[in-house]
């Protein structure tokens, strides 16, 4: 369960780095909004499951391109310091969280059960109904992705200015368009996830930034800016973690996560799959 | 002075550098040619300790000096520029000319903190010297201009003036005339003759003919990543392959 | 030259005399040792950001390391606290060493990842690691630092205290800046393989200038922790790195007296804007957006300095070019 | 016959920063031509070419226009849609996705009659064909150019600027790219041609333009050029 979450927010800034060669601090704020506007939408307005998610998507989508066409993209023309830019989007994290307090409040706030029944059997265990569906979505979620990014021409253009926006612009591809449909689709899988993980584990302020930092963990083992290493890398941070909680302690988890996390950057920083990550490059 | 032997590097399975070996007589300027991709700035970077050959060696003074990591290859005399130009852009002219003289001096942190007189003077010493090379490169006038606002000719004067500044025995210099008029590029040879009477050996790769056959003594070619002919200016200009490698065929 | 040192005793005179107004106002003398206190931790991550051009999003963890290696050593082992001070700030730089033994070969964003994960272990380590630092509760009752039988218990004693020492830290780090070795920083900053083929070794550069900044960060970190006598996690989060940032960017980087204002600026506009209550973290985060996307260069050059000296002295401009290094 | 002017440049003037890289550019490219921009390195070629194609800022002043309209601010992607095709300088294909996918990105902003022109660039290069569901990145050097040429190909541009097409390639090659885009002129494409190798572009130009520190020093047909004394000297190698 924890490790869809992780692949959706993983795959998000395997995403925006494969397109900018950006590394987005945001992504865990963006879960967090997309939680809290799910919540709006499914608790408070009573729309029907399927009409909030779809417009939490939308919403984030909108967020996700706004944030690249107002803050990044002024960046980048200025030609600013690749360390701007992430300030900046940490920046933005930072406003994004107390912007969620102002409006929403810091309580802890309950997701309304989706469905009826409190458990499923599987064979001698009982599981969460919700968490099935979470599980579910993250993966219907990433084969349209998958499918989007290999089969359609916008997804290949996509790929193609990621690989290199010199030669896409000489194919009259429109790489800033590209661009912010990318920091969009990251945005939108943030928010999926927020609203997938609220109904299991309650919305707050703080869910979103250790949540963001270890799919930001995962992307790393899994090879920054590889998508299918970013899933990979993702299972094996939830497993880290499911077990440490089990067999150590709950409260070490977070420490493990990290621990592992400055091993992979030290000891193999490229990760299962490839990557740069040096500076001297 | 510098000897380089059977050196081989290879990117990803293309053989960039192939065995590929000169000899570069102490104070002289010889020069490497050839087309775009050929190999030249590779088998640079490799002398300057920027790629470790797969195999052959390169010897400095009779040293090996393979694997060496470019700061200490810059201690052991040998001192380059690059092709597109890698100036400290945001800090003075003079700043990165006593940048330049790094690996000559050794003042350390506690005599830094407590400016001992030994740093004190160092510190002097490193601005006059700095300073005295900007004259001879005619650059003093620019001293406290940030590098970057220099013009382009001025920067690669730059460049030159902070591999000077490390004192090399072997100065490297990749495409020293590019993007230079022809009053620039005439002014360029004077003063790598100048560079050349003060005892420093020069090894130089570049594009433009006129430069290179009216300094070289000694002209090495190469092509696809191999050497394929050496010798004095006229000597090159007369080769068959390199006509057709380089020149160009009728 | 008079007039240069004119306006050394000028400003050494006020500085002195500063605390004599607020008498009484033992709250504001404690707001301004504070800044003061800022002031070291923001020039030390000036040194490594803004002159070596490495991140880092974990410096509240050195703050911490500084701050409970202090007040533990003076409490538990009852060590002067001029001395737990120091010792706590070489535990700081050697952890910084550790960290940077790796990491200072990694990229911009994997070093602001590797640090954050640092400063949030220290964080975490503090949190939960009870019986050496009380967990949530905090530790209290840290002693105040004394020389023989003087000690630096009020407020006002404190600024002074600080003052010397905040003098001396920045006398250092201007040194550093204006020699050999700060030099080779900052050409580390500018072009790595221009450094590297120019003679500077890189990576001992990358990790001394790490070392230089996590011993003022750690200091300073002692310095709070016996100001205000009592510590606790909260203090030592990521809001704290993103703190220190802010201030940093806000007053200029890569400049002596960019921390000096950033510092102070936001230590004191923060506290007056107390009314904001929960909200002081949006201002910040406000902030750092407006500085990075509208002025990267800081408070310093919107108001150039330079600019106002030339007017005033009308100095060469080699001297100022100097001053700018 | 008055011939149609493809592409006229007047007066270009270009800065990067503090460096002029180019000082005053004029030149013409008509209808049905081979035009060959020839010069050193570091001399403003490739400037100008990524000017032409919008890929750099705005120059600072001159004019470029395209069948007499002016192109100058407009972006890369508009200028690409328009039928100005760039072959990079070092062919920049996608090296991850396959070279069918690479062809079919060229052909981006028309897909009308994908599968003929598909079906023309593979007679030019029969290669291709066989490589159709390789990734471009494990072409060989040749195969690659030939790749970005049939890549540029498939928008059926009006013209095609190429940027140094044999850097970097065995003569044996570089003789076949050459003929291709021989080839392709002859089956109606204008091309503009910016080459270090003075002496084959010349051969198979119709003109040349000779460029030095951002200027246009020389003009002339290309056997006029290549009979040039100054031009033997300082571009041809010969004494």
């Amino acid at each position: 369960m924890i490790g869809s979450i992780y692949g959706l927010i993983a795959m998000g800034y395997s995403l925006i780095y494969s397109a900018s060669g950006l590394l987005s601090f945001t992504q865990g704020e963006l879960l967090m909004f997309g939680a809290f506007l799910g919540l709006t939408f499914y608790k408070y307005a009573n729309l029907p499951f399927v009409i909030s998610i779809t417009l939490t998507i939308a919403i984030m989508f909108m967020v996700g391109v706004f944030i690249e066409s107002f803050i990044i993209r002024k960046l980048v023309k200025a030609k600013a310091n690749l360390i701007f830019i992430v300030l900046a989007t940490i920046a933005l994290s930072i406003v994004l969280k107390n912007f969620a307090m102002l409006v929403w409040g810091s309580n802890v706030f309950q997701f309304p059960q989706i469905f009826k029944t409190g458990f499923v059997k599987i064979g001698d265990v009982n599981v969460d109904p919700t968490s099935i569906m979470a599980i579910v979505i993250a993966f219907i979620a990433m084969l349209i992705l998958h499918f989007f990014m290999n089969k359609t021409r916008f997804g290949t253009s996509m790929r193609a200015a990621a690989q290199n926006p010199l030669a896409a612009k000489t194919m009259a591809i429109n790489v800033s368009r590209t661009t912010y449909v990318t920091w969009g689709l990251a945005s939108a899988l943030a928010g999926i996830a927020g609203f997938l993980i609220g109904p299991v584990y309650g919305v707050h302020l703080e869910m979103g930034t250790m949540i963001g930092l270890k799919g930001f963990a995962a992307a790393v083992i899994g090879g920054y800016g590889n998508m299918y290493g970013a899933i990979i890398g993702s299972f094996i941070i939830g497993l880290v973690e499911t077990f440490t909680a089990a067999y150590i302690s709950s409260i070490y988890k977070d420490v493990i996560s990290f621990l592992v996390l400055i091993a992979f950057l030290i000891l193999k920083p490229r990760g299962i799959f490839n990557s740069k990550v040096y500076d001297e490059e | 002075m510098l000897k380089i032997q059977d050196v081989v590097i290879k990117f990803g399975g293309l053989c960039a550098v192939n065995e590929v070996s000169m000899d570069v007589e102490p104070n002289s300027i010889t020069a490497l040619i050839g087309p775009n991709g050929a190999g030249k700035t590779t088998l640079f970077n490799i002398i300057s300790g920027v790629l470790t050959p797969l195999s052959g060696d390169i010897l400095f003074a009779g040293n090996s000096i393979k694997g060496f990591r470019p700061y200490m290859i810059n201690k052991t005399g040998i001192a380059r520029t690059y092709q597109n130009i890698n100036l400290f852009s945001n800090i003075s002219v003079i700043e990165n000319v006593m940048i330049g003289q790094h690996c000559r001096r050794d003042s350390n942190l506690f005599q830094t903190l407590f400016r001992t007189n030994y740093q004190v003077r160092e510190e002097r010493e490193i601005r006059e010297k700095a300073m005295e090379i900007l004259d001879f490169l005619g650059l003093a006038e620019f001293s406290d201009f940030t590098a970057k606002s220099l013009s382009y000719g001025n920067q690669r004067k730059l460049e030159i003036a902070r591999a000077l500044a490390s004192t090399p025995q072997v100065l490297l210099l990749d495409e020293p005339a590019a993007g230079m008029n022809t009053t620039e590029k005439g002014e360029l040879m004077d003063l790598i003759r100048q560079i050349q009477d003060t005892g420093v050996t020069i090894l130089i790769v570049e594009h433009d003919m006129k430069l290179v056959m009216s300094l070289a003594e000694q002209v090495h070619v190469m092509n696809y990543g191999r050497k394929i002919a050496q010798g004095k200016p006229y000597e090159v200009q007369n080769n068959k392959d390199v006509i057709e490698a380089y020149l160009g065929t009728e | 030259m008079i007039q240069k040192k004119m306006k050394y005793i000028i400003v050494t005179v006020f500085l002195l005399a500063l605390p004599l107004v607020f008498i009484g106002n033992s709250y504001f003398l404690l707001l301004l040792c504070t800044g003061m206190i800022y002031v070291i931790a923001v020039s030390g991550l000036d040194l490594l950001f803004g002159y070596s051009g490495q991140i880092s999003l974990g410096h509240a963890g050195f703050f911490a390391i500084g701050a409970y290696t202090s007040a533990i050593l003076s409490i538990k082992l009852g060590i002067p606290v001029v001395f737990s001070m120091l010792f706590a700030a070489g535990l700081a730089t050697m952890f910084a060493v550790l960290i940077a033994l790796p990491a200072a070969r990694l990229v911009h964003h994997f070093l602001a990842l590797i640090t954050i994960s640092f400063g949030e272990i220290v964080y975490l380590f503090v949190s939960h690691a009870d019986p050496l630092t009380n967990g949530f509760s905090g530790i209290g009752f840290i002693p105040s630092p004394s020389l023989g039988f003087f000690v630096f218990d009020t407020n006002m004693k404190y600024y002074y205290f600080l003052l010397v020492i905040v003098a001396v830290l920045l006398m250092f780090k201007n040194r550093i800046i204006k020699s050999r070795t700060g030099r080779a920083i900052i050409a580390v900053r500018e072009n790595i393989y221009a450094s590297d083929g120019i003679g500077v070794n890189v990576k001992n550069y990358k990790i001394l200038s790490f070392a230089l900044s996590s011993f003022y960060t750690g200091l300073a970190g002692a310095l709070y922790a016996h100001l205000i006598g009592f510590i606790s996690p909260e203090s030592f989060t990521l809001n704290q790195s993103i703190i220190f940032l802010t201030m940093l960017l806000l007053g200029g980087m890569g400049n002596f007296y960019g921390p000096i204002i950033g510092a102070l600026v936001l230590t004191l506009g923060t506290e007056y804007l107390q009314v904001l209550g929960n909200y002081q973290m949006l201002v910040y985060g406000t902030i750092l957006l407006l500085i990075v996307v509208f002025i990267p260069s800081g408070l310093i050059h919107v108001v150039n300095l330079r600019n106002l000296r030339k007017i005033l002295h009308k100095r060469t401009t080699a001297e100022e070019n100097d001053d700018n290094a | 016959m008055e011939k149609t002017t493809v592409l006229k440049v007047e007066d270009l003037d270009y800065k990067y920063g503090s460096i002029h890289a180019l000082r005053g550019i004029s030149l013409e490219v008509n209808e049905g031509e081979i035009v060959a921009l020839i010069g050193g390195n570091g001399a403003g070629k490739t400037t100008t070419l990524r000017c032409i194609s919008g890929l750099l800022d705005a120059p600072e002043s001159g004019n470029i226009s395209f069948y007499g309209e002016s192109i100058v601010k407009q972006k890369s992607d508009k200028i690409a849609a328009r039928g100005i095709m760039q072959v990079l300088e070092g062919r920049h294909i996608f090296s991850k996705l396959t070279v069918k996918e690479n062809l079919s990105l060229g052909a981006f902003n028309r897909q009308a009659d994908y599968a003929s022109t598909l079906q023309y660039v593979y007679t030019l290069f029969p290669v291709l064909k066989e490589r159709e569901q390789q990734e471009g990145g494990t072409l060989s050097g040749g195969e690659q150019q030939m790749l970005a040429l049939g890549r540029a190909l498939m928008s059926k541009p009006k013209l095609l600027m190429m940027d140094e097409p044999s850097l970097g390639l065995a003569p044996i090659i570089v003789r076949n790219i050459f003929e291709m885009i021989t080839k392709i002129n002859k089956d109606g494409t204008t091309v503009l041609l910016v080459e270090q190798n003075s002496k084959a572009a010349l051969n198979i130009a119709d003109r040349g333009y000779v460029i030095e520190s951002g200027r246009i020093i020389l003009t002339d047909t290309s056997n006029n050029l290549l009979n040039n004394e100054e031009v033997k000297k300082s571009y041809l190698g010969e004494k």
